[in-house]
């Protein structure tokens, strides 16, 4: 388990994840995903599929009932943990998850501080984070105080600053207005890490991702190439995926080719 | 929403107990507290039946002993106190265990004990075979004022919310690597336990407000029920305080014979 | 701190539960004197909050451990009569949860309700008459209120010890070993107390009951301007206008500091 | 302030609404605005321009700092508030804040029941606004154990159950998977109500609404047909608001109509 030995490996691995919740109903039943170092990739699906359970499980928030999850060649295990949290950046469906201290600023400050940096590096990181996602001034909020679509904006800001080699968003661009969305999209371009990025909105999907699965009850029942998948009209209704009121896929695909 | 089960030590079940209005076992259970306590320490056979009492209610109301036991367990340090009085009791001393020990002291430990753990044991039935909303039912049949009941039940709603910003918050500080034993938690800790407390207001101030605006008006509609006590299920409640009037009467009475 | 049944003997109990039942009593009728739409969702969330933190305890000199009374948090959160009316409901709570008797509960009620909030509010405000009309005097005083509520409250012990205890421990003893101990529980307390205050103050000013009076009267700026009515709506009758509506509102979007973005 | 007096008042008018949080910070900054009966009206701005706390005046939830508000001529007044209530039913941004009993049936049971309904009918109430958001199913699920997007429909739902005669939402379509989206946006049309919606999906507001306001910096800037508002990109793009990836409005209006 060297890092040697990792540098071959794929960033993450899930082989044959199960998961029941405690109140006994499974929501996982066996997911097989190998994400490349890199790569982008959207996981579409229906609402109450598990999407969010199974981002859950890519830093050890939820412990798999069966089956195996590797990050860069290390199993995610309690004894890995740290090493894990710090491979792994995850993006909460829920603001609200995600920010808990008195202020902005000293919320993104908290995951780049437990990664050991101090004084300038560490406002350094702040700073570039709150100023990707819009919020330069907001740095002395109270994050409960803020609206949602700030909310989101200061969560996807907390994560950014940790620079994970995995970054796992949960619909990033629910409540964003629209040129937040784009410019989201933009600073996530712009980065240099594998992305695994949930989301609903088809479109964004598209732009954002090369390669998306489905995953509906539970499984993956589709991966392919995105433009693919969202040409496959069957595949799309059979899963409740629809393209969106206006959008013409093909039209999307000229204009971004 | 772990928290629920940490704040409610009700156990789902059914038998005569749990049917009972919580009024009758409000009653009961202060009546039977007073007789431990007016039961004299000299009377060890008195606290006998007491426990016997109390042992057959806890079988009544189906609850596992273990559960009964663990309960029990939040006497621990009061325990280490009890244990201390032997040693630090002035009074006449006897020989036990090659140790000497004062009379008075082990009497005062024994009696202690005995109806802490009585006292206890009686609030763990009525806990386990009452749910929480009900207790306030039972509460407000007994006319205590109508504000000491909006504040508990607001306790109780408020109490589910702190535990569970708590947890989510705790989720989200580990995801971000945090070490919860490292010199760094007591910080972080005390820097979100302000937040814990606006949080946790704001959330229930909008969910309150979000009530309101489905016209809310200060009580659940057809939700409390309206059950009022049979004449059996007083009849019940006042024989269990008779009965421990009883003893304790005994008690006393049998003590101040062996005295005189 | 919580005493269990059977400590202090039954006539004592029964006195102070007289006590606290009056105590209360005069608390209820004073609190519907009040304006409780607000405070009594809030005197909830501080019996709840104050709850949650007695589970934590702090380690204190000797090996022994103290925790939040919450007297004067909670009186200065929601006033001394809500304050005490929220404190009888944790012990009324607690007693559920085996922590403190059922006979006792008036022993309790009179020592943290009674003594702590009721009289915690008492030392508060005391304190605040005697500091400047400031936000930082508000801190300072709760945080004197909370040191000295503990101790106090010890001493109340200590009374009811003395007259009703059912062990015969040498008085001057245990006075000391209360006194001394609770001394230093009243360092922790008043930190909790401040900490917590210092945030709400600063956040929510309008939940202090105890900083009322510094709450100003909000100014309220109103912009007119006229929207920018895009083609024809035939509901508001207004002229479309020409220039594009982001001309004259996105040049003051730096200008107001009130709304980064 | 008669019924009868009241019936040809516009559903809502709103005259110089000026509001400011209790930490101090002023989000409305004047706003004027009427919607007639039955209307549909989409709220259009950027993250942090006022628009929930706007809507959160609209049936009392917080109180107008300067000005006044009408639901159906009658004022928004603490005398008035349980008919404001009444009349006017709000989906907040954020479902947890929504939902509070322990199963999705008595949450969406619980406003109608506060009206009155009992029985049959109550339970006729629930059953139509679960199947309307596709949780008929969920009756007896505990709402704090759904997915994201099913507590959203859940929070819609309780809502819908009470038959308003103004029904807010503020972003209802967030979360929702796209056929949910389509769904709900088919139930909406089916409703003969007001309708006021804030949201940052383009395309539902111009399949949805006729007209549209755009709110920034807690002011009206803009109200028009939203068919022009969208085409109109300076004004758009000065208030953050961009066509999303793909989406052409010609295209779309000329498939709309
Ligand atoms: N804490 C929980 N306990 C029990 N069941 C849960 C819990 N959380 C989610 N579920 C159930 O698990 C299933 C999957 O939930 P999950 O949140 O993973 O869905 P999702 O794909 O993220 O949906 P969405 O698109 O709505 O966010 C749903 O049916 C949901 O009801
Ligand atoms: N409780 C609060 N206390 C203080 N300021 C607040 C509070 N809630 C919101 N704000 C601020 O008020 C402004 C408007 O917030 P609001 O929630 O109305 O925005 P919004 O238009 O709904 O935005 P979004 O599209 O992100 O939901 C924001 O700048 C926000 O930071
Ligand atoms: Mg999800
Ligand atoms: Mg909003």
């Amino acid at each position: 388990m060297t890092a040697a030995a990792d540098a071959g490996r794929p960033a993450v691995e899930i082989e044959g994840l199960a998961f029941a919740y405690p109140d006994g109903r499974q929501v996982l039943f066996g997911v097989d995903l190998t994400v490349a170092r890199g790569e982008r990739i959207a996981v579409l699906g229906p609402n109450g599929a598990g999407k969010t359970t199974l981002m859950l499980h890519l830093n050890g928030i939820l412990a798999a009932g069966a089956g195996t999850l590797r990050i860069g060649g290390m199993p995610v295990a309690k004894a890995n943990m740290p090493e894990i949290r710090r491979r792994v950046g995850l993006v909460f469906q829920d603001p609200d998850d995600q920010l808990f201290m008195p202020t902005v600023g000293q919320d993104v400050a908290f995951g780049p501080a437990n990664l050991g940096l101090r004084g300038a590096e560490l406002s350094g990181r702040v700073a570039e984070a709150l100023r990707a996602v819009g919020l330069a001034e907001y740095a002395e909020r109270a994050p409960h105080h803020l609206s949602l679509g700030e909310r989101r904006r200061a969560a996807v800001a907390t994560v950014l600053a940790m620079r994970p080699e995995v970054l796992v968003l949960d619909e990033p661009s629910a409540n964003l207005d629209p040129a937040g969305r784009r410019e989201l999209a933009e600073v996530l371009q712009g980065l240099d890490l594998t992305l695994i990025m949930v989301t609903h909105d088809l479109p964004y999907a598209l732009q954002l991702c090369p390669r998306s699965v489905i995953l509906d009850q539970g499984m993956i029942v589709a991966d392919g190439a995105t433009a693919t998948l969202l040409s496959d009209e069957p595949l799309m209704t059979s899963h409740r995926l629809e393209l969106p009121f206006g959008f013409n896929p093909r039209h999307a695909i000229a204009e971004s080719s | 929403m772990g928290g629920a089960h940490l704040l409610d030590p009700y156990q789902p079940g059914r038998g005569f107990l749990r049917s009972m209005p919580a009024q009758c076992k409000i009653v009961a259970a202060f009546g039977y507290v007073i007789c431990v306590v007016v039961t004299p320490i000299t009377a060890g056979w008195a606290f006998g039946v007491h426990l016997l009492v109390l042992a057959s209610l806890c079988a009544l109301a189906r609850l596992r002993p273990l559960f009964v036991i663990r309960r029990l367990a939040v006497e621990i340090p009061f325990l280490a106190f009890a244990a201390a009085l032997p040693f630090v009791v002035p009074g006449p001393r006897v020989e036990l265990l090659g140790l000497g020990l004062s009379r008075p002291g082990l009497e005062q430990a024994f009696g202690l004990l005995a109806r802490a753990t009585l006292g206890l044991m009686t609030v763990i039935v009525l806990a386990a075979t009452t749910p929480a909303n009900d207790l306030l039912v039972g509460l407000e049949r007994l006319r205590l004022p109508p504000v000491i009941i909006a504040v508990a039940s607001f306790m109780i709603r408020y109490s589910g919310l702190v535990v569970d910003q708590m947890r989510r918050m705790g989720v989200a500080r580990r995801s971000r690597g945090h070490e919860p034993r490292s010199l760094r938690a007591t910080g972080v800790l005390a820097a979100s336990l302000g937040t814990l407390f606006i949080r946790s207001y704001e959330r229930g101030e909008r969910v309150h407000l979000a009530m309101l605006a489905r016209g809310y008006s200060g009580t659940m509609p057809a939700a409390m029920p309206t059950v009022s006590p049979r004449p059996g299920q007083w009849a019940t409640a006042s024989a269990l305080v008779v009965l421990g009037v009883a003893v304790a009467v005994a008690g006393r009475s049998l003590d101040l014979g062996v005295v005189s | 701190m919580h005493i269990p049944d059977g400590f202090i003997d039954a006539s004592t109990s029964a006195a102070f539960g007289v006590v606290a039942v009056a105590g209360i009593g005069y608390a209820v009728k004073r609190a519907g004197e009040e304006n409780t739409d607000q405070l009594t969702p809030l005197a909830g969330l501080v019996a709840a909050f104050v709850f949650a933190a007695q589970m934590l305890n702090f380690p204190v000199a000797m090996g022994t451990s103290g925790h939040l009374l919450g007297g004067t948090l909670a009186a200065v959160l929601v006033g001394p009569w809500l304050g005490a009316i929220a404190l009888a409901v944790v012990l009324g709570v607690q007693s559920l949860f085996a922590d403190g008797g059922l006979t006792a509960l008036g022993l309790n009620i009179t020592n943290m309700a009674l003594v702590g909030a009721m009289g915690g509010y008492g030392l508060f405000t005391l304190a605040r008459r005697l500091l400047p009309r400031r936000a930082s005097s508000v801190i300072a005083a709760s945080v004197i209120a909370a040191f000295v509520t503990v101790p106090l409250a010890a001493g109340a012990f200590v009374v009811e010890f003395a007259v009703g205890g059912t062990v015969d421990l040498p008085l001057d003893g245990v006075a000391g070993a209360m006194l001394g101990v609770h001394c230093l529980i009243g360092i922790g307390e008043a930190a909790i107390t401040a900490a917590t205050l210092s945030l709400v103050l600063n956040t929510r000013p309008d939940l202090v009951y105890g900083a009322r009076d510094l709450l100003g009267k909000q100014e309220l700026t109103v912009r007119r301007r006229e929207p920018a009515v895009v083609g024809a709506t035939g509901l508001s009758g207004r002229p479309p206008a020409l220039a594009p509506a982001g001309a004259d509102g996105s040049s003051d979007r730096i200008g107001d500091g009130s709304n980064p973005s």
